[in-house]
């Protein structure tokens, strides 16, 4: 037999004004399973709170309203004494007589009659009210972090700084990720593999690191806290434990490729590392290209190899780690020149990409640094920049902005000033967006003193007259059509999301936006957050975006790995669905409707373990509580603790008339 | 008939499967379920025009359900109940030999005129069947024409106050015989939820109140899912013209998630799903 | 007593009049579609005397589908027990033989270790003015269970057809003879009988099974498969047990909100898959031939074996609802078959 | 293929050899296609600036003159093609404008029919595998720069044309013929048509950089699709080459007319005798004559 | 309709926008009329349609829903699972007779506090003009 408290607040006169508030004790206190009632001043003070607690153990209270302010404001509170008192907390409720009553009504008869309805609803429902447990969730101290980008490194050396082991999942066989192919970076113009490669040193030096390279997310099972992650290592066809990184293979292998690495500018070996730093600096063979794998010719790399660690027989391998937590910091890619054939991407080899050019005019570059443009290696005297290209173009591209163009393309300009001082470069722009630390001082410094010359309008087409390449675009400021004969053109082309984003999104249960970006769980409260518990995002795999953001939300994701992980077991509230074994049907609606992909099938066997039947099975971990599964459900089989039919029954079924 | 009794005998005697569940003739312009599991009683089969059922009912039944592999002769209009009960994991599509029936149209329940639903048929040549029996049958629509169903077209020129008497009286009359559940294909929850008591969703007393309660939350389950068989309105021994509920919100499904249950197995049911363009202009 | 007479005219007056008596119930026969019912009348009821047999039987004017057995309030002092509505007198016209002859089988049970107030104070009270049947359907076989279509059992008034458009009237029991006299307004009507009527004669409708047989198989073959048979078609619905005159099963519910509470009895059926289902999950009739089974065993061996009779007035109700085609008539036919094979 | 043939003005007055070449290559192909009996002039190219409802009429007119003979519609001219899609568009979002001129024609139209230029139809519909079964006189390498002017790709939303940047149906077609197509940046430019009579100068420089380019990209030849394309760039090239004192020498001909010497049909049937920059030395050494 | 007649509209409510959008209406104290009773619930996609027919038996003149605007729901989807739901039963109680005005769907924000409160009122006016609803409360007969 229930036996409940009922405590109605005056909250001074917050409450007292507009409602009679002994009235409304004194008859709450005849509503069937009342046992004690009163009214007093100031619920939420100590002297409140002890009241609540004292009369629990006096009364031997099963189940306590407090009807006050809402329970946004003091549930917590209310419940935390509730339970210092030895009810479970889940047994008390709160009507809220002040914010939806007191204040919004003047009138003190509807008033007090409204709040005793209201504390009526809320004792019935305590009545069908069960004791709840807050879900505690075991989890595996390990982190996945997947990209070794500059972002994917930063997550894996701040959460090795906290102690917890980081597997760091990276496709190519470097990590380094595009920061690595970049020459000088903004707005500062140091060297980006000087400031990237001590940090790709210290991640293989950190023995909580395991750097999986040239591997790839084969499967990710479980939840939060307990994931299961299937990594697909790649067939590298080289021993990486016996290879020293000698170099003597990629020194004799007699195949030349191009480059993916040099942005196809130069050219690297069919057993190659992609650039001098690489990092495991460990070749991989390009069994494409590769002489010994095609035609079963050559075989020099393993004749020379001093380890006998080249190993043509060598087949994909799948590892298996259990992590607590994910950090998803995929990056992004270039759309290449191709994709724009009106500005001669793909006609014309002078026509280039941003990171085309970063690699020609990079000292580590294939041509070491000298600027020659691609088709005669001449050097080009004036050079026209186009920002904007498949960025800001719904017609065509993407409507987004890529963000970063606007300042690398102010570096670009000052990296070609300083190689060709008196060439001429020109910077076709819709607006200049330069909002950062010194960024808007960096664009400037371009203009004015470094002699960009920057032409506000688009470009309509490139083509080739004799030997000189024409862009042709417009002015919008004085209102001309321009007309720029030059050598060499660059196009700040979008950045996009990678290949096999969507894929990997659908592995680990997150989403991704039309353009295949990754969704944060809420743009601005949680953006380093995926829709999954557990799974962190970063870089450019949510957006566009630079350097310092990349590293400053990886830091942060790595501060809610560590947070996450910090404990043996997480705790979370006790408002889960839960599943009628007896009657569910399998029909998987609630499957279907759940938006956190909390519900599975499970089978239910005999004891020869023969599957019987199948029923839907909630992971309490993985379930937030939002109950869209129970009116999916038409026999009812799933329903929300906390959030019964029954307890919302009794709420609706106590406003039938006196 | 003959080829329909041949395939039958074949796949009982071939113990293809453990049971086949077709129709006999239950005197003049009368057919019945036939449930046979002997080679010998496949001679009692029919098909003709006063073949209503949907037998496809019975694969719920769990002492059927049991039962390895069974075999069920279905008209196209049957046959996309199947499809919903293969969307909603309650068959498993090995464990069903589906003999389709072309049909271009049964007659109504007194045997009278053409059935209405079959009017608006878009599957006279049966889908998903593992073989099909009978000469193909023109369409005389297309899969892509959007049904009006011409009563509820005439029902909806009826006023408020109207419609409310119209359901008052025809739903005081429901005895709660539960036949119109029963018999529908769609309905195989292992407790529904007018056997629930708490809370007591439905009065399960037959007065007005849990009548209507009962039949709302009827048309509610299926809304999305019938798929137009007519069962519950024929069985029903009140006579009440159940499918006006349920061919509106078969309209509606059509009209605002453009959705027609029971011809694409993979699709998702529509109210287990959505699209953030939903029709919202009824919300403030 | 000059022979009594009725015509349809007379009948739709007598019973209008009754109507608007809010003190009695009165249940007559309903058109809707193609079939008729035996419903509660009110003013606006359309009344239809050409029917060969209602879908419904008159046990619902007897037995509601729901009927409240107590009522509460709740206030602040505690628990206050309400007044139930009184039994009104009852009028039910239009039944036929096999409905009327359910009445005596239906007492026994309502007065057996349990007095039934509700139910025995309803027959106390009503007046059941049944017509003799002047048709037959091949669902009939009330002979076989010891009826017939001019039985009297169970009627206070038995009308018999004597044209197309009237009745004879033949008072069976005191509360007849009182109606009859009291009515005597209506059933003045100047009728000549016209020749061919009535229709039928007991002997169109033959015995065609031997109950007793019929016991003694079911006695014995508890196990038989044929049973599965039997109940193959069965949807487990309630349309049978309901449209039953003899069917009496009831559920009782409760229905209550914050303040107040209605205790009902409800109609329950057998068939139905929950009947039996035990708290603890487990069906000991979770198949829906153990259910059809259960049905026919106490109408032909379980209730004999309490009440010394068949329960079952051979009406075809069952048969003629159910949309499945399980027809007792047939399954009984064959266990008389079955029986006479097997010699016992 | 169900077409009827909509010539437009241009076809009847300054370029009876577009006309001429396209029925002789609808008759060579048996495609059944007849001229339209009732069109209209389209209204080009003063009539949309000045009165929207008069210029949506006229193409309505020629929509309801196919659809008396229950037709869709081919077209040449570019700039007809662009009036009646616009018609065909108006008429189907059903607008104020629709009511104006259902009023000014005094009649309902359907706008139901398919409207579709003739170079998409040999290149979409009749394919080219079966135009070059039927080439009998290989176009043998000439290089032919295809320039299709600004109007058949824009607005790319209503022309659909091909793609508006570097549309190759022509391309296609007369590659197909076995000629070598031109690949070169100009085949969309403007050609200046709107202001060659009231500034024939700016029309002048922007003709003379298509032949210039197309020149330097090593065209024998131009072809073209657009009668006023070939206005300017034929009828005008001996006035460019002395205002600029540079010697092109580019034959200009319709690729109705080039693909119709492939199908070996007689220069005179196409009418190549009408053109003014000469292209019989040309054809003739090229072998093709 | 007896003098002092006032309707009774139960109101659900996800807990994450209408819920603190009713308590904004309260901290800025904005007046709106007392005839309604909140019910909250976690999500407006834990709102079963058929807690409208419950209101209904046990004495409400009108239901009012509301949740977050869609691309605002806490848990993403639910709002958008929930609409669905409230098309067809909409739908449904038309066929059935019931006065669309008696069911009101809204979107209101945690922001907007002024939003709900007006909304109260429009209700509450509506019903008062619509008056009790009988009909569906009659329905609840005892005995036959």
């Amino acid at each position: 037999m229930a036996r409940i408290g009922v405590f109605v607040c005056w909250c001074g006169s917050n409450i007292a004004e507009t409602v009679n508030v002994s009235k409304a004790s004194e008859i709450s206190g005849n509503i069937p399973g009342v046992v004690y009632s009163v009214d007093y001043k100031y619920m939420c003070s100590d002297p409140g709170q002890t009241l609540l607690k004292n009369a629990i153990k006096e009364h031997n209270l099963t189940g306590a309203v407090v009807a006050s302010c809402s329970p946004r404001m003091h549930e917590k509170t209310f419940r935390k004494a509730a339970k210092d008192a030895g009810m479970n907390p889940y047994m008390l409720e709160m009507a809220n007589i002040r914010e939806q009553c007191s204040w919004v009504h003047d009138n003190k008869d509807e008033g007090t009659d409204k709040t005793i309805d209201l504390i009526r609803m809320m004792v019935e429902k305590v009545k069908r009210n069960h004791p709840l447990e807050d879900i505690k969730i075991p989890v595996t101290k390990k982190a996945l972090v997947i990209g070794g980008g500059v972002a994917g490194i930063q997550a894996a050396l701040d959460i090795a700084a906290g102690g917890v082991p980081v597997v760091l999942v990276e496709r190519e066989s470097s990590i380094g990720g595009k920061m690595a192919a970049l020459d000088e970076t903004f707005p500062t113009l140091d060297c980006s593999q000087c400031i990237l490669t001590p940090k790709m040193v210290e991640v293989s030096q950190d023995p909580l690191i395991e750097i999986m390279s040239f591997s790839e997310i084969e499967k990710v099972e479980g939840y939060v806290g307990n994931f299961k992650a299937t990594i697909r290592k790649k067939a590298r066809y080289v021993d990486t434990d016996l290879c020293t990184g000698c170099g003597t293979c990629w020194l004799k292998c007699p195949v030349k490729v191009t480059s993916e690495f040099e942005q196809g500018l130069g050219k690297r070996k069919a057993i190659y590392i992609p650039f001098p730093q690489a990092i495991p600096s460990r070749p991989r063979i390009d069994p494409e290209n590769c002489l010994k794998l095609t035609k079963d010719r050559c075989g020099i790399c393993q004749k020379v190899c001093p380890t006998k660690a080249i190993n043509y027989d060598d087949v994909d391998r799948l590892v298996e780690v259990e992590v607590g937590a994910i950090v998803v910091t995929t990056g992004y890619k270039i759309m290449p020149v191709s994709e724009f054939p009106e500005y001669g991407g793909g006609r014309y080899k002078d026509v280039v990409t941003a990171l085309q050019f970063e690699r020609m005019v990079c000292a580590s570059g294939p041509t070491l640094g000298e600027l020659q443009r691609p088709s005669d290696g001449k050097l080009p005297e004036t050079v026209v920049f186009v920002k904007c290209v498949g960025s800001r173009d719904p017609e065509h591209h993407h409507s987004y902005c890529s963000k970063i163009c606007c300042m690398y393309v102010a570096k670009q300009t000052m990296l070609y000033r300083h190689k060709v001082h008196n060439g001429n470069c020109y910077v076709f722009y819709i607006d200049v967006r330069s909002n950062g630390k010194n960024y808007e001082e960096f664009v400037r410094r371009a203009q004015e003193k470094e002699g960009a010359q920057y032409i506000r309008g688009r470009v309509s087409q490139v083509y080739k007259d004799g030997e000189d390449l024409v862009v042709e675009g417009a002015d919008t400021l004085t209102n001309s059509q321009v007309k720029i004969k030059c050598d060499l053109v660059v196009l700040a082309t979008a950045m996009e999301a990678p290949d096999g984003i969507k894929e990997l999104a659908q592995k680990l249960g997150i989403s991704y936006d039309q353009n295949g970006f990754l969704t944060e769980a809420h743009p601005k409260l949680k953006p380093i957050e995926s829709s999954t518990a557990g799974v962190f995002l970063a870089g450019c795999a949510l957006s566009p975006r630079d350097i310092p953001d990349s590293v400053s939300e990886a830091s942060g994701a790595a501060a809610k790995v560590l947070g996450l992980l910090s404990k043996d077991e997480m705790h979370k509230d006790g408002v889960v669905a839960f599943v009628n074994e007896a009657t569910c049907v399998a029909c998987q609606n609630c499957i279907r409707v759940c938006p956190f992909v909390a519900i599975q099938l499970k089978d239910i066997c005999n004891r020869k373990g023969e599957v019987l039947r199948q029923v839907a099975d909630v992971n309490p971990g993985l379930c937030v509580g939002c109950g869209t599964c129970t009116p999916s459900c038409p026999s009812r089989s799933i329903e929300l603790k906390g959030f019964t039919d029954a307890e919302l029954f009794a709420e609706i079924n106590a406003l039938a008339e006196l | 008939m003959k080829e329909l009794i041949a395939k039958a005998k074949e796949l009982l005697m071939n113990k293809e499967v453990d049971l086949l569940i077709g129709y006999q003739s239950a005197g003049e312009k009368k057919a019945k379920p036939l449930l046979i599991k002997n080679p010998d009683d496949a001679d009692k089969l029919v098909f003709n025009e006063y073949c209503l059922s949907n037998l496809v009912t019975y694969l719920n039944r769990p002492d059927i359900k049991a039962l390895s592999k069974v075999a069920v002769v279905a008209k196209g209009c049957d046959i996309r109940a199947i499809v919903v009960l293969l969307s909603e994991n309650q068959l498993v599509r090995e464990k069903i030999f589906i003999i389709g029936m072309t049909c271009d149209h049964v007659m109504s329940p007194d045997g009278t005129e053409e059935n209405i639903k079959c009017s608006y048929c878009k599957v006279r040549n049966p889908h998903l069947a593992d073989v099909v029996i009978g000469a193909p049958i023109d369409e005389r629509i297309s899969k892509e024409t959007v049904v009006r169903h011409e009563d509820i077209e005439e029902f909806n020129k009826k006023t408020k106050e109207e419609k409310w008497n119209f359901w008052k009286e025809e739903l005081s009359q429901c005895i709660r015989c539960y036949a119109c559940r029963q018999v529908c294909p769609l309905c195989y929850c292992e407790r529904c939820i007018v056997d629930f008591n708490n809370p007591q969703w439905i009065d399960t007393r037959s007065n007005p109140r849990g009548n209507f309660a009962w039949n709302i939350v009827r048309a509610l389950h299926l809304s999305g899912r019938c798929i137009d068989c007519g069962e519950c309105e024929r069985v029903c021994p009140a006579n009440i013209p159940l499918m006006l509920l349920n061919r509106s919100l078969q309209e509606e499904a059509k009209d605002k998630f453009d959705w027609e249950a029971g011809f694409d197995p993979e699709a998702q049911p529509p109210l287990t799903t959505f699209r953030k363009e939903d029709d919202e202009e009824f919300i403030r | 007593m000059a022979e009594q007479y009725i015509d349809y005219d007379k009948a739709k007056e007598m019973l209008g009049n009754l109507t608007k008596n809010s003190e009695i119930e009165v249940f007559g026969p309903v058109k809707k579609g193609n079939d008729t019912f035996i419903s509660k009348l009110n003013q606006n009821s359309e009344l239809s005397f050409d029917y060969f047999i209602t879908v419904n039987s008159i046990k619902e004017a007897l037995l509601p589908r729901f009927e409240p057995i107590l009522k509460y309030r709740i206030n602040h002092n505690g628990v206050t027990l309400e007044d139930l509505p009184p039994v009104k007198p009852l009028v039910v016209f239009g039944g036929r033989p096999c409905d009327a002859s359910s009445l005596p089988l239906m007492k026994k049970l309502f007065n057996w270790d349990f007095k039934d107030e509700f139910y025995l104070e309803r027959l106390k009270k009503v007046i059941i003015i049944t017509i003799a049947c002047d048709e037959m359907d091949e669902n009939c076989f009330c002979t076989s269970v010891g009826g017939s279509p001019r039985n009297e059992t169970g009627s206070d008034v038995l009308l018999e057809r004597v044209c197309s458009t009237g009745w004879k009237a033949k008072a069976i029991s005191e509360k007849g003879k009182n109606f009859l006299k009291e009515n005597s307004n209506f059933f003045n009507a100047k009728l000549t009988p016209e020749k061919g009527y009535p229709k039928i004669a007991e002997k169109d409708i033959p015995v065609v099974f031997d109950s007793k047989k019929i016991k003694t198989w079911i006695e014995n073959n508890f196990e038989s498969p044929l049973w599965e048979e039997f109940g193959a078609n069965c949807l487990s619905c309630a349309a049978c047990t309901f449209v039953c005159p003899t069917c009496h099963c009831f559920d009782i519910t409760d229905d209550a909100s914050m303040w107040k509470g209605v205790r009902t009895k409800n109609w329950d059926a057998c068939t139905l898959p929950y009947f039996t289902k035990h708290a603890s999950g487990h069906n000991p009739r979770s198949q829906s031939y153990q259910r059809y089974r259960q049905r026919i065993s106490h109408k032909y061996s379980y209730y004999i074996d309490l009440f010394g009779q068949v329960s079952c007035t051979g009406c075809g109700r069952c048969s003629r609802v159910c949309e499945a085609g399980v027809n007792i008539l047939d399954i009984l036919k064959r266990i008389d078959k079955e029986a006479t094979k097997g010699g016992k | 293929m169900n077409y009827g043939y909509y010539p437009g003005c241009s076809a009847k007055s300054t370029s009876p050899e577009f006309d001429a070449s396209t029925l002789a290559l609808i008759d060579f192909l048996d495609l059944g296609i007849k001229e339209l009996k009732d069109w209209v002039c389209c209204g080009a190219s003063s009539m949309h600036a000045v009165d929207k409802i008069i210029h949506t009429s006229l193409s309505a007119m020629t929509l309801d003159a196919a659809n008396s003979e229950k037709k869709d519609i081919m077209v040449q001219c570019p700039a007809c093609l662009a009036h009646v899609l616009e018609a065909k568009e108006v008429l189907n979002e059903n607008g104020e404008l629709a009511a104006d001129v259902k009023e000014a024609v005094g009649k309902e139209i359907e706008a139901k029919m398919k409207i579709s230029h003739f170079s998409s139809i040999l290149h979409d519909e009749y394919g080219l595998d079966r135009i070059k079964e039927k080439v009998t006189k290989s176009l043998n390498a000439l290089k032919v720069a295809s320039y299709y002017g600004c109007l058949i790709v824009r607005p790319q939303e209503l022309m659909k044309y091909d793609d508006p940047e570097n549309p190759m149906k022509m391309d296609d077609l007369v590659e197909a013929c076995g000629a070598s197509p031109v690949e070169w940046p100009f085949k969309t430019k403007c050609c200046g048509a709107g202001t060659a009579i009231s500034d024939t100068p700016i029309t002048l420089d922007l003709t003379y950089e298509i032949l210039r380019m197309a020149k330097q990209n090593g065209a024998e030849c131009i072809t073209v699709l657009c009668p006023l394309c070939h206005n300017n760039l034929d009828l005008r090239q001996k006035k460019i080459e002395e205002r600029y004192g540079e010697k092109f020498d580019l034959p200009i001909i319709y690729y109705t007319q080039l693909i119709g010497l492939a199908f070996g049909l007689d220069p005179k049937v196409l009418q190549l005798d009408r053109l003014f920059v000469d292209p019989f030395p040309l054809l003739k050494s090229k072998g093709i004559l | 309709m007896s003098e002092n007649w006032e309707p009774k509209i139960v109101t659900f409510v996800c807990n994450w926008c209408t819920y603190a959008g009713a308590d904004l209406a309260g901290t800025s104290r904005f007046k709106y009329s007392p005839n309604i009773r909140i019910i909250k619930t976690p999500c407006s996609g834990r709102i079963d349609p058929m807690f409208i027919v419950a209101a209904f038996e046990k004495g409400a003149d009108a239901v009012l829903i509301s949740g977050c605007h869609p691309g605002d729901c806490h848990y993403n989807e639910g709002n958008y699972n929930a609409r669905r739901k409230f098309i067809m039963m909409r739908r449904l109680l038309s066929e059935l007779g019931i006065d669309n005005e008696r069911v009101i769907f809204a979107w209101c924000s945690a922001s907007e506090g002024i939003k709900f409160a007006r909304l109260v009122n429009e209700v509450s006016e509506k019903i008062k003009e619509l008056g009790p609803f009988d009909e569906y409360h009659n329905l609840d007969q005892e005995e036959r």
